[in-house]
């Protein structure tokens, strides 16, 4: 078996491992360092719940192999919160009601995330075909956008 | 998962010689948004990746003599959020802002995207009426070839073994030109296309049609370009009886199957419509609104 | 032995408000442990080998070059789990066989659907064990197949069992067929009810199977141990019945086998069955090591529960001044490959709106060669619904009343008759119809192409057993726990009942849920029965603990218990009565705990009855493009009778899931299969549940009628909004093209052949 | 003390009772009807306990022997429900 050392910054933190060529980021993430955050929920890139962004670029880590993470640097959910300190997305989510089961959060919450970064004050419907990558069989989706478009008008201050 | 080697070379010849050489079963790796889904299903079982993102040539986006070159490994949301390119290609844009989810595009390549060989990839008609040419690189040297001429059936291209696509080169757009692509899908988002069309027409100073180049995407063996369908609008002011024939020429010329996504008659009829409804849309971006 | 009721008319502090649920932080951090998250030291990786055929005989299973990989720990098949006797045990309706059970887990004489379980195999790495999976040598003889649950019933299909004979019909038939029970509810003269009737209208129907479409594969990790001892981290709907089943298929007896409920992503009823956990036992079992199995999204499509497809024809009267007169459908469902789809509980619901004094439904389990299927948000309901509710839609406009009119005419209410035999014992249905009637959007004038459709639903909500404890700490914060497993945030509305209950704050409450070596048996989360039947025994214990500290009170003061009352949280002296002690809040009590004593602690048990039905009432305006056939949802409008919201927005989020998912049933979800019976969509790409960009904004009303048999009058909520969707959509799209669709789903080549004509 | 009047369903009467489908049946709780059920026919009180469930005036309830019965109430055995 022919692992590959790979150097990656996580969460801001420095990260070596080892893995396979076949193996993708995913499964690196859960398997081998343990950080179970990022969810599998179809391992084909149609359901977002293993959202995380590579060098700022929101992908999902199912569909990108470990190896192509040498370099790079990855945020995952695990990194979102500031010790206790909730990012406004995850506060906004709570308090909206933007989860039942929650399986699917970690991804919207990276993918919404990415999306403020970008464009602070996005409309309804930007915020629907943004997040249409990330599947929810709990919620119906509605309060989900709600506490995205709540968190955007605190990040804007208005 | 049988023993996989994994390269990263740094130019395309590099990538070529890789490829040349391979004993087994090699392939490109630009998003890998198709490829690790058939690797994980077991459709493909490659003995060798060539990742070609470290290439610069292939992941820059650049003007070239009045016209844009882009990397075949630049992924779809660097394209879209690349203001100058999109404002001059809206209907490639449109293309590449359909390719899956946001995440998807953040990986997807417009080179993987046609390489793969979809049938239904929505890139590929909007490049095929956009007129873009494929550099291609192999063992003895490059080529280019019209993208229209890359793809020859499902999961099959014209390439030859050792030959990858290294950049697409988009022509310099003469003025009051305009080009739309639609595509039908139950979902609003996150589909494969059942039906796609692009138009890329040009007017003259009159409103008169001078150019129009047509493509399907998901009715045929591969994304079709219908020169007759084009020389409907020609000579015309892209009125209603124009869109019409041009929408009658279109669902003849498709050839679908039923399948999982839709049935061939549902295919034929909506190629018309949409067709008809991506040369509107054309005709609006030519005239200035849009 | 119910608690006491409190008087619904009283002002409530806390429940009906909105906390954020206890297990939020945990989800929103990705900390909490689901199915998949649990890692154990020397913990190894589970994959099962699945069959390739839709029907075929296993004639022999050669996992020798699988053992031999360096690597592969453990290799199980059927024959590592005991048969049993091939007898239905327990109520008809949801009858379990043990002899079917254990051949869904792992097949033995015949794989009956692509994806069935054959083996597995346990191995130091994932790559590993997908290695052996490929090494292992099945010899199948391959058998015809049917898939349509017509095909299945035709004489001369391929039968899935030689030997099945069909239950429920007198005499019994001679020979075997795929139809596993036939059963029918009837009441009033059929004849003489359609005499009277001026319209009426028969029309067939058919719905394709659907997914629950939870975004967790189903998994889990299992450790058993050389004493036989056995530990289960399982993301299931009930890890009390997971243990029963798991201990069942695998000879245990229950007392060794402790399941630990792991946080679930989504259930709808798809996780009250076993799949993955009786296989990593017997994994661990057979290696001495945990073992993790995690399906993958296309096992899940392939080779776990759907809800019946089905085919119907309805027949309804109705007279011009639109009193419903007589009914009668047949209903045949798929029950996939083993027997026990949900076609009771569809025949049971299909009136169960409406007084209608002559009525038949007939109903028939058929088996084929598909998933077994297993319960889908109020089982049976949505299916039936979608026939009775759209020849109403048709009848309505023959005698030229609004739909709403048609249904409120006939709406049943406490003392209606129902087609199963008792009484209706509680209101709510007509509420919910008013609730559109007056609201404002059911006025909207609509535009070309578009349309305006309605529907109602029933939908019976559980009672059942189970059980609660109490614990006071020393500050006077205090603990619930109970074994009813959560998704839709009951640990919130526990702990909303308790704090109430104690006249304590919310935040000082910790809601929890136990495993099973450390509460009593809870029944599966599941039915809507959860807020109801595990409040009412929280509750409970909570009064039990109220009669404790008012003891102790009286202790402290030398007074007869009687002299104590409870209020807002505080033991206090009777008004009037002699002697001044200021009032003993629960943390000063809980502080003298050891002197008046010892720990304050109690624990609530109950077999919970009483329960009021849900139902719900929903508009839909939709638009459709006729050149394309596409469906667009403009705007939906959805009332259901909750009894009393406990948690406010947790509610209100219950009925906007079930609607989506209804969009989804209605307009994109089906099981494609190919001339093999492969499914070709086994995928979300091509397995199409709703996204964010596909949905307006849900406007929920939720109408509160108290169910008196519930301390705050909590009705069940999660399953009946499920229920109206369908046919409502399918009513609006008529209005919008003229075109009655009877087929779901109504995809667009669908509609777009039905407009062309 | 005016009697329970206890119905089956037709398809458990067909089964269990040979078609006798109503009962009167003096008893204050759910444990004296059963038993009084078993002696018109022997194993049917097992049948009942494992296989239905019970409505008392509408009430829907799971079988338990401590249920009281009002004099005069309708009772209906029922199949369980189950749900999703």
């Amino acid at each position: 078996m022919s692992k590959h050392h790979i150097t990656t910054t996580i969460n801001n933190n420095p990260v070596e491992f080892l893995c396979e060529p076949h193996q993708p980021l995913l499964d690196v993430l859960r398997d081998e360092l343990g950080m179970t955050g990022t969810k599998e929920g179809c391992g084909t890139g149609d359901c977002g719940s293993c959202s995380v962004t590579l060098d700022g670029r929101l992908v999902c880590s199912c569909l990108v192999l470990a190896v192509e993470a040498e370099g790079k640097t990855i945020q995952t959910i695990e990194g979102m919160a500031q010790g206790d300190h909730l990012h406004v997305l995850q506060r906004k989510f709570l308090e909206h009601a933007a989860l039942q089961c929650g399986i699917c959060t970690p991804g919207f919450l990276i993918a919404a995330r990415a999306l403020l970064e970008r464009n602070a004050n996005p409309t309804e419907e930007e915020v629907r075909f943004w997040l249409a990558g990330n599947l929810c069989r709990c919620t119906g989706y509605q309060k989900i956008i709600e506490a995205v478009l709540d968190a955007a008008k605190e990040i804007r201050g208005a | 998962m049988s023993v996989l080697r994994y390269e990263t070379p740094a130019t395309v010849e590099a990538a070529a010689a890789l490829l040349a050489s391979a004993s087994g079963p090699a392939r490109v790796l630009a998003g890998g948004t198709d490829m690790l889904v058939q690797m994980r299903s077991g459709r493909v079982k490659p003995e060798l990746l060539v990742d070609v993102k470290h290439i610069s040539e292939m992941t820059s986006l650049t003007q070239e003599n009045g016209g844009w070159r882009i990397g075949a490994a630049v992924n779809c949301m660097a394209l879209v959020e690349n203001k100058a390119f999109a404002s001059e290609w809206p209907g490639v844009i449109d293309g590449a802002n359909l390719v899956g989810s946001v995440q998807v595009r953040g990986r997807a390549t417009l080179g993987g995207n046609l390489c793969n060989a979809s049938p239904a990839a929505d890139s590929v008609p909007a490049m095929i009426a956009a007129g873009a040419v494929a550099s291609v690189v192999g063992p003895n040297g490059r080529r280019d070839v019209p993208v229209e001429q890359i793809n020859v059936g499902p999961g099959k291209t014209s390439l030859q073994k050792g030959e990858l696509v290294a950049s697409f080169f988009l022509p310099s757009r003469p003025a009051h030109s305009g080009d739309a692509y639609l595509r039908f899908t139950p979902r609003s988002e996150m589909d494969i296309a059942v039906v796609g069309a692009g138009v890329n027409l040009t007017l003259d100073a009159h409103g008169v049609c001078t150019a129009a180049r047509v493509s399907l995407g998901a009715v045929a063996a591969q994304a079709l370009f219908l020169p007759e369908a084009g020389q409907a609008l020609v000579g015309t002011k892209v009125d209603e009886a124009a869109l019409d024939a041009l929408a009658a020429s279109a669902s003849a010329a498709a050839k679908p199957i039923d399948d999982k996504r839709g049935t061939k008659a549902f295919r034929i009829k909506v190629a018309g419509v949409l067709a008809k409804r991506a040369a509107i849309a054309a005709l609006a971006r030519a005239k200035g609104i849009n | 032995m119910l608690t006491k009721t409190m008087d619904p008319a009283k002002v409530l502090k806390v429940v009906g408000t909105s906390p954020v649920r206890p297990d939020g932080v945990p989800k929103v951090t990705g900390q909490a442990v689901y199915g998949a998250d649990t890692i154990l030291p020397g913990m190894i990786w589970g994959k099962i080998l699945r069959s390739p055929h839709a029907h075929a005989r296993i004639k022999s299973i050669d996992t020798s070059k699988a053992a031999a990989l360096p690597g592969v720990k453990a290799i199980v098949t059927g024959a590592d789990l005991p048969d049993h006797k091939f007898e239905y045990v327990g109520p008809e309706r949801v009858a379990v066989n043990y002899w079917h059970m254990t051949r869904n887990i792992l097949a033995r004489e015949k794989v009956l659907y692509e994806g069935h379980a054959i083996a597995a195999v346990a191995a130091t790495t994932p790559a590993i064990a997908q290695q052996a999976l490929d090494l292992i040598h099945v010899d199948y003889e391959i058998l015809p197949h049917v898939i349509d649950v017509d095909e299945a019933m035709k004489p001369g299909a391929p039968l899935l069992f030689e030997d099945m004979i069909t239950r429920g019909i007198e005499p019994a038939p001679t020979t075997p067929s795929n139809i596993a029970k036939r059963l029918e509810f009837s009441v009033g003269d059929l004849a003489k009810g359609f005499a009277e009737a001026d319209e009426v209208v028969e029309m067939s129907f058919t719905t394709a199977a659907v997914h629950q479409g939870y975004i967790e594969p189903h998994s889990c990790v299992a450790r058993y141990g050389a004493d036989g001892q056995c530990e289960l981290w399982s993301a299931s709907q009930g890890h009390f019945v997971v243990r029963a089943y798991t201990a069942k298929l695998l000879g245990m007896d229950i007392g060794s086998l402790l399941v630990h409920p792991a946080e679930i992503g989504g259930g709808f009823g798809g996780k009250t069955v076993v799949y993955v956990e009786p296989v990593a036992v017997a994994l661990s079992k057979k290696s001495g090591l945990p073992v993790k199995i995690m399906m993958s999204r296309e096992d899940v499509l392939k080779a776990t529960g759907p809800t019946s497809g089905a085919s119907m024809t309805v027949k309804i009267g109705v007279t011009k001044a639109g009193k419903i007169v007589a009914a009668d459908s047949t209903f045949k469902f798929q029950a996939g490959a083993f027997p026990g789809s949900p076609v009771m509980n569809g025949a049971m619901c299909a009136y169960a709106c409406y007084d209608i004094p002559n009525s038949r439904a007939v109903g028939y389990d058929v088996v084929s060669n598909r998933p077994k299927s297993a319960a889908y948000r109020a089982p049976g309901s949505p299916i039936s619904a979608f026939g009775v509710e759209s020849v109403l839609d048709i009848l309505a406009k023959k005698i030229g009343m609004d739909p709403l009119e048609l249904r409120y005419k006939n709406a049943v209410s406490a003392g209606s008759p129902t087609a199963w035999g008792p009484k209706h014992a509680h209101d709510g249905f007509k509420e919910t119809i008013e609730a559109l009637m007056k609201h404002p959007s059911y006025k909207i004038p609509l535009g070309k192409n578009q349309g305006r459709g309605v529907a109602s639903g029933f939908w019976f909500n559980g009672g059942g057993e189970s059980a609660a404890t109490l614990h006071v700490n020393e500050d006077g914060s205090v603990v619930v726990a109970t074994g009813s497993m959560d998704v839709g945030g009951s640990r919130a509305s526990m702990a909303l009942m308790a704090a109430e209950t104690l006249g304590i704050p919310y935040d000082k409450v910790r809601s929890t849920v136990a495993d099973t070596a450390s509460i009593g048996y809870n029944h599966v989360t599941g039915g809507s029965r959860v807020t109801y039947a595990t409040g009412i025994a929280v509750v409970q214990a909570c009064n039990t603990v109220i009669e404790d500290m008012r003891g102790r009170a009286a202790l402290t003061w030398d007074v007869s218990i009687d002299d104590v009352i409870w209020e807002d949280g505080h033991a206090k002296l009777v008004a009037g009565h002699a002697g001044d002690h200021a009032p003993l809040s629960l943390a000063a009590i809980a502080a003298k705990r050891a002197v008046t004593g010892g720990p304050i602690v109690a624990e609530a048990a109950v077999n919970a009855g009483g329960m009021a039905p849900g139902f719900s009432t929903q508009f839909y305006d939709v638009e459709v493009d006729p050149e394309t056939g596409h469906t667009k949802i403009l705007r939906v409008v959805a009332a259901q009778d909750v009894g009393r919201a406990i948690h406010h927005d947790y509610c209100e989020g219950q009925i906007q899931g079930g609607v989506v998912q209804g969009i989804g049933w209605a307009l994109n979800e089906e099981y494609v299969y190919d001339k093999e019976g492969h499914l070709s969509n086994a995928g979300f790409l091509d397995y199409r549940i709703p996204v964010a960009s596909d949905l307006p904004h849900i406007d929920v009303v939720m109408v509160e009628v108290p169910n008196p048999n519930h301390p705050f009058g909590a009705k069940g909520v999660g399953e009946v909004n499920i229920v109206p969707p369908m046919a409502a959509i399918a009513n609006a799209i008529e209005q919008a093209t003229g075109k009655r669709m009877t087929s779901l789903p109504m995809s667009p080549p669908k509609v777009l052949a039905a407009i062309d004509g | 003390m005016t009697a329970a009047h206890i119905v089956l369903t037709s398809g458990f009467s067909r089964r269990y009772t040979n078609g006798v489908k109503e009962f009167d049946i003096d008893a204050t709780n759910v444990r004296g009807l059963l038993k009084a059920m078993d002696q018109l026919y022997p194993g049917l009180a097992e049948i009942l306990e494992e296989e239905t469930a019970i409505a008392i005036d509408g009430e829907l309830h799971e079988v338990v022997y401590t249920q009281v019965l009002r004099p005069g109430c309708e009772v209906f055995f029922i199949p369980r429900i189950e749900g999703g």
